[in-house]
C-alpha cells in the first residue's frame, strides 16, 4: 500500500462532507473546499518530467520511498485528488473501484468518462504504472 | 434456390425502392447504397447536439466523443480487432498513403516492396512513388491466365530484400480472392509487413485479422454502406507503432514550441486534424445494421447469386468472361463479343442496368487480361435474382442492336 | 440593439430547439451545428441513389458527379472563385499538409518560410516538418501584447529568402483577423508564396480570395454548418499548378503502369482516391443555407452580439480577457480571475454553458498570452444575446463558488 | 473551315434517319448504324500521340492539311463523331452549339454532360484548341 502524506481525512470523513449536499452546486462548493485540505507538494517536483500526461490542467505526481505526493492548479482536479489518495489505503484496483464508486456516490460520475483528455482516468493509469 | 428470391435485405435500402425500383444497381464494388438505418443515425446525431471530439468540456462534447469512441469499437470488433488498433481515414486510398509515407523509413536503397499485378491504383501508386523515393525496387506477382496470382513465383521470388509485400485481399476488376494468410506467412518468413487493401473484401467475407495474420488491413466506409469519406486502417499492435506520422496537426500532437513538436498516442497520432466524425458514426451504424444478421446466412445468399450470375454469363454465348480465379467474390468481368464495353454500359444504362466499364483502376491487370476494358457486374446485399435477370435480359437486347 | 434580440437563424438548427434548449453553445469555432436544410439533403441525396463519381456510365453515377461538380461550383462561388480553383479536402489540417508536402519542391535549404505565433497547430507542424526536412528556416511573426501580429516586425524581417507565408486569417484561440491583403502584397514583394488558414474567418466574414490577394485559402466543412470530413482548398491559378501531387491512387491518376504514373489534371490531380461527396455535398447546402440570408444583416447581427459580449466582459471586474486584437471575428479568450480555466469550464458544463477552456491547439501563442490557457467562447449565426446572458450568470455563479 | 473527308452525309440527310424513331432503342439503332457512314482512319494514325485525353474508349484526332480524321473504337462514340464532324462546316463554337442542339433533337442529349470523362465533351475541347 502507498503512503499518502497529504491529507488527513480519510473516505468517510470525506464522504460525510457531502451528506448532506442537494444541488449540484453544493456538491461542488465541498470538493473546492476538499482541495484545500490537500497539503502543498513541494514547489521542487512540480515540473515536467513529473507532469501527468493526457491532463488538459497540470497534475504532477511524485512516489518517493512509497508516500505519494499529487498536485495540480486546478482546484476541482485539486479535489478529487483527495478522495484518489483517500482511497489509496487498498491495492490499486481496488483502489480506482472505490474511487469510481465514491463519485458515483457523491453526484460526480461525469469526470469518470475515459475521454482521452480525462485528467482523472490519466492518474489512475499513472498510479497503476507504479504498482 | 429459394434464397435467391431472398428479398430480405433490400427493403432496408430506400434508394433502391420507390421510383428507383426499375434500377439494377449492379454497380456496388464502386460504391454502395445507404440503409435508412444509417441515416437515421445521421440524423439523430446532428439533431441531438454536434460537437467537435477528444476536449471533452460539455455535454455536446462528450456526447460526441463517446459516440466516435464507440464507432471505432463497433468497427473494430467487426473485423475482429481492437478500438486502439483502428485508425480513421478519409478512405482506402488515404489509408495506403499513411503507411506509403508511414513506412517509407522500413524501406532502405535496394529493398524489394512486392504488390500483385492486380493492384487498385490506389494500392499500387502510393507504393511505385516511395520506391522512386527510396531508391528500392517495386516487384511485382504476375497473375496467372485465369487471373489468379502466381503463387509460385512470389515463394520462389520473394527474398529478405523484401520489406513490405501490398496485396488486395479481393481485386475489384475481377472478383479474384487472395490467399491472404498464406501471403501473410511467406511475407513474414522474410521478415516483411503485409499490407492487405480489404476495400472490396470487407462487405462481402467474414474478416478476421487476426486469422488473416496480416499486418495492416484497409478499406473504405462507402463500400461497407456507410457515407463517403470515411475508411479505415487496422494495424497489429507492433505494426502500429512503426507508422511514422506524416499528417500533422490538431490532435496527433502532445507539445508543440516552434522548434520541435512531440506525438500524441495512438491511435491519436495517426488522425491528424479533426477527425470524420459523423462519418465514424455512420459507418458504424452501417456494421450495426449487417450485425443484426447471421453472417452466413447474409453471405451464403451474396455467394448463391454470384454464383447464379456466373452460371448464367458463362453459358451465354456471347459474353466472354475476364478473369475466371478460383476463389470469386462479389464481382464479375466480362466482355461482350465485338462489343466495345463502353457501348454496352451506355446501352445498359438505358436498360436501367447500372454496372460499370473500364479499367476499373487497375489499368496494368487490364492491361494484361482485356486491353480494352471490361464490363464489372457487382453486388451488394441488396442484390437480387430480378437484377440479374434483367442484366441479362439487357445484354440480349445489347446483342440485337448490335447484330445490324 | 433590436438585432441582438435577433431569433431568425436559431429556429433552423434542430440541436438547439427542442429538447437542448437550455443549452448555451457558445463553442462554435470548435464545430458548428448542422442547419436541417443540410440534414435532409445528405438524407435525399442518399434516397436519390448514391454512387461513385466521375466514372459516370448509369443514372445514379450521373447524379452523383453532378450534384457533386455543382457542389464545387456554389462552394467557389461563396469565396468568389472559380469551380476549377478549388480542391476538396478532409479538412484544413489535410489542406496545409497537402499543400507542405505539395509545394516541398518550392523550399530550398536556408530557404525561409515564415508563420504568425498564433497559428493553429495544424498551419504550424506541417511547415515546420517541412522545414526540418529541407533544411529551411522557420521564422515567426511574433504577436504584440494586445494579440496583433508584429507587422512591422515582418516588414523589416522577411527577406527573398522567404518561400512561403503561412498565416490565420482569424486566430482560433483569441479571435485576431489579420490584415491579409497587407500581407499578401508583403509576401508577394519578395516572390513568396502566401497561404491563409480561413478555418476560423469562411463563416463570419464575407470572403473574397481575390480581394485577399492570396495564393492559397483553406477551410473546414465542419465549422461552417456543414458535415464533418470536408474541407476546401482553393489555389490561385498559377497557384494551384504548383502543388505536386503527395497522395495517390484513384481517379487522380491519368495512366498507370508498374514503371510510372502520369497525373489526371486539377482539380483531379489533388483529390486522390473516392472523395468525400457527400461531404461536399452537405457543405453545399450549408452554403446555401447561408445565401439565402442577406450577407450584411447577417454579418453586422453577429457583430454586434459580439461587441454586447466583449463590452459585457470587460467590465467584469472578475474577467481578464486574453489579447484584445484590433480586429476581432466571432471569438472571445479570457480567464477568471484566480480560477484555473479547466475549473471554469467544468462548472460552465454544469450551467448548461458550452465553451472549450485549454491551449486551444495554439501552444505557441497560449504560452506567449496566458501559460496556463484560456476559456474561449465562440459565437455561429444561431448564436443569441440570452446565450451570453447565460455565460456571464454562469461567471458569476462561478465566482461566487469559488469565493469560499 | 475544316475539310471532313471521312464521312459523305451531311447534317441534314443524318437528322432524317432519325426522324422516324420512335423508341430510343431505334435511335440508338441509327446511331450505331451512323458510325459505319464513318470512313476508316489510317491504322498508322491510331497511336497514343493522337489520343484525346479523357475518353473511357479510345478516341483518336489527326488534322492534316485541314482535313481533320477521327476514329473511335467505341461505335457509339463513332456514331457521335459522324455527327460532330457533320456539324463542322462551320466555325468551331458555332459547330459545338449546333451539335448539342443535334443532340438534344435526336433525343441523345444525355451523351452532352460535362463530366470529366464524357469522352464527347473532350473531343470539343481538343477540337477547339486545333482553332
Ligand atoms: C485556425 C484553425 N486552423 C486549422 C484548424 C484545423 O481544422 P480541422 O481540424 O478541421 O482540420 C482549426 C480548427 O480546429 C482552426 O481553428
Ligand atoms: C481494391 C480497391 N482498393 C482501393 C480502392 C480505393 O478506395 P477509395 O476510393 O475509397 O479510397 C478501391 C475502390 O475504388 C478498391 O476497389
Amino acid at each position: 500500500m502507498i503512503n499518502t502524506p497529504q491529507i488527513e481525512l480519510d473516505l468517510e470523513a470525506i464522504t460525510l462532507r457531502f451528506a448532506d449536499c442537494g444541488a449540484w452546486e453544493e456538491r461542488y462548493r465541498q470538493l473546492l473546499l476538499l482541495a484545500k485540505q490537500l497539503k502543498p507538494m513541494d514547489v521542487s517536483l512540480k515540473i515536467e518530467e513529473k507532469q501527468v500526461e493526457g491532463c488538459e490542467s497540470e497534475v504532477w505526481l511524485h512516489l518517493h520511498d512509497n508516500k505519494l505526493y499529487v498536485d495540480s492548479n486546478a482546484r476541482i482536479i485539486k479535489g478529487l485528488l483527495v478522495i484518489v489518495l483517500a482511497c489509496l489505503n487498498k491495492p490499486t484496483k481496488e483502489a480506482k473501484a472505490l474511487f469510481n464508486h465514491t463519485l458515483q456516490e457523491l453526484g460526480l460520475a461525469h469526470h469518470l468518462s475515459e475521454s482521452r483528455n480525462n485528467g482523472i482516468s490519466a492518474i489512475w493509469r499513472e498510479i497503476s504504472s507504479l504498482d | 434456390m429459394t434464397s435467391l428470391k431472398n428479398t430480405r435485405y433490400r427493403q432496408f435500402f430506400p434508394s433502391l425502392n420507390g421510383n428507383n425500383q426499375q434500377i439494377a444497381y449492379l454497380d456496388s464494388a464502386a460504391s454502395t447504397q445507404v440503409p435508412e438505418q444509417v441515416l437515421s443515425e445521421i440524423e439523430q446525431y446532428y439533431r441531438q447536439g454536434h460537437a467537435n471530439v477528444h476536449r471533452a468540456s460539455h455535454s455536446f462534447a462528450r456526447n460526441a466523443t463517446n459516440a466516435f469512441e464507440l464507432a471505432r469499437k463497433t468497427i473494430a470488433e467487426f473485423i475482429g480487432a481492437k478500438a486502439q488498433n483502428i485508425i480513421f481515414t478519409s478512405g482506402t486510398t488515404q489509408a495506403v498513403n499513411l503507411l506509403a509515407d508511414g513506412l517509407a523509413h522500413l524501406v532502405a536503397e535496394g529493398d524489394h516492396i512486392w504488390l500483385s499485378e492486380m493492384e487498385h491504383h490506389s494500392n499500387l501508386v502510393p507504393w511505385q512513388q516511395l520506391a522512386k523515393r527510396n531508391n528500392a525496387e517495386l516487384k511485382v506477382i504476375p497473375v496467372l491466365e485465369n487471373g489468379d496470382i502466381d503463387l509460385g513465383y512470389f515463394r520462389q521470388h520473394i527474398s529478405n530484400k523484401c520489406k513490405i509485400v501490398a496485396v488486395t485481399h479481393v481485386s475489384n476488376s475481377i472478383g479474384a480472392m487472395q490467399p491472404i494468410p498464406e501471403l501473410s506467412r511467406i511475407a513474414h518468413q522474410v521478415g516483411a509487413k503485409i499490407v492487405v487493401d480489404g476495400a472490396q473484401a470487407v462487405a462481402h467475407l467474414d474478416i478476421d485479422v487476426n486469422r488473416l495474420g496480416c499486418d495492416y488491413y484497409l478499406f473504405s466506409g462507402h463500400k461497407l454502406y456507410g457515407p463517403t469519406g470515411i475508411g479505415v486502417l487496422y494495424g497489429a499492435e507492433q505494426a502500429l507503432e512503426q507508422i511514422q506520422p506524416s499528417v500533422f496537426g490538431g490532435e496527433m500532437i502532445s507539445k508543440v514550441s516552434f522548434e520541435q513538436s512531440t506525438w500524441n498516442t495512438l491511435p491519436y497520432r495517426l488522425e491528424a486534424g479533426t477527425p470524420n466524425i459523423i462519418g465514424a458514426i455512420g459507418l458504424a451504424s452501417a456494421v450495426q445494421f449487417l450485425n443484426q444478421f447471421p453472417l452466413k446466412e447474409r453471405l451464403s445468399v451474396e455467394r448463391s447469386l454470384l454464383n447464379y450470375a456466373l452460371q448464367k454469363l458463362e453459358q451465354h454465348p456471347q459474353v466472354e468472361l475476364v478473369g475466371k480465379p478460383m476463389m470469386r467474390v462479389g464481382i464479375i468481368a466480362f466482355n461482350l463479343r465485338n462489343v466495345h464495353p463502353q457501348d454496352a454500359a451506355t446501352l445498359f444504362d438505358q436498360y436501367n442496368v447500372a454496372l460499370r466499364c473500364g479499367h476499373h483502376c487497375a489499368m496494368p491487370l487490364s492491361n494484361t487480361l482485356s486491353p480494352q476494358g471490361s464490363i464489372r457486374l457487382s453486388l451488394g446485399i441488396y442484390s437480387e435474382q430480378s437484377d440479374i435477370d434483367q442484366a441479362l435480359d439487357a445484354i440480349n437486347k445489347v446483342m440485337e442492336l448490335f447484330d445490324d
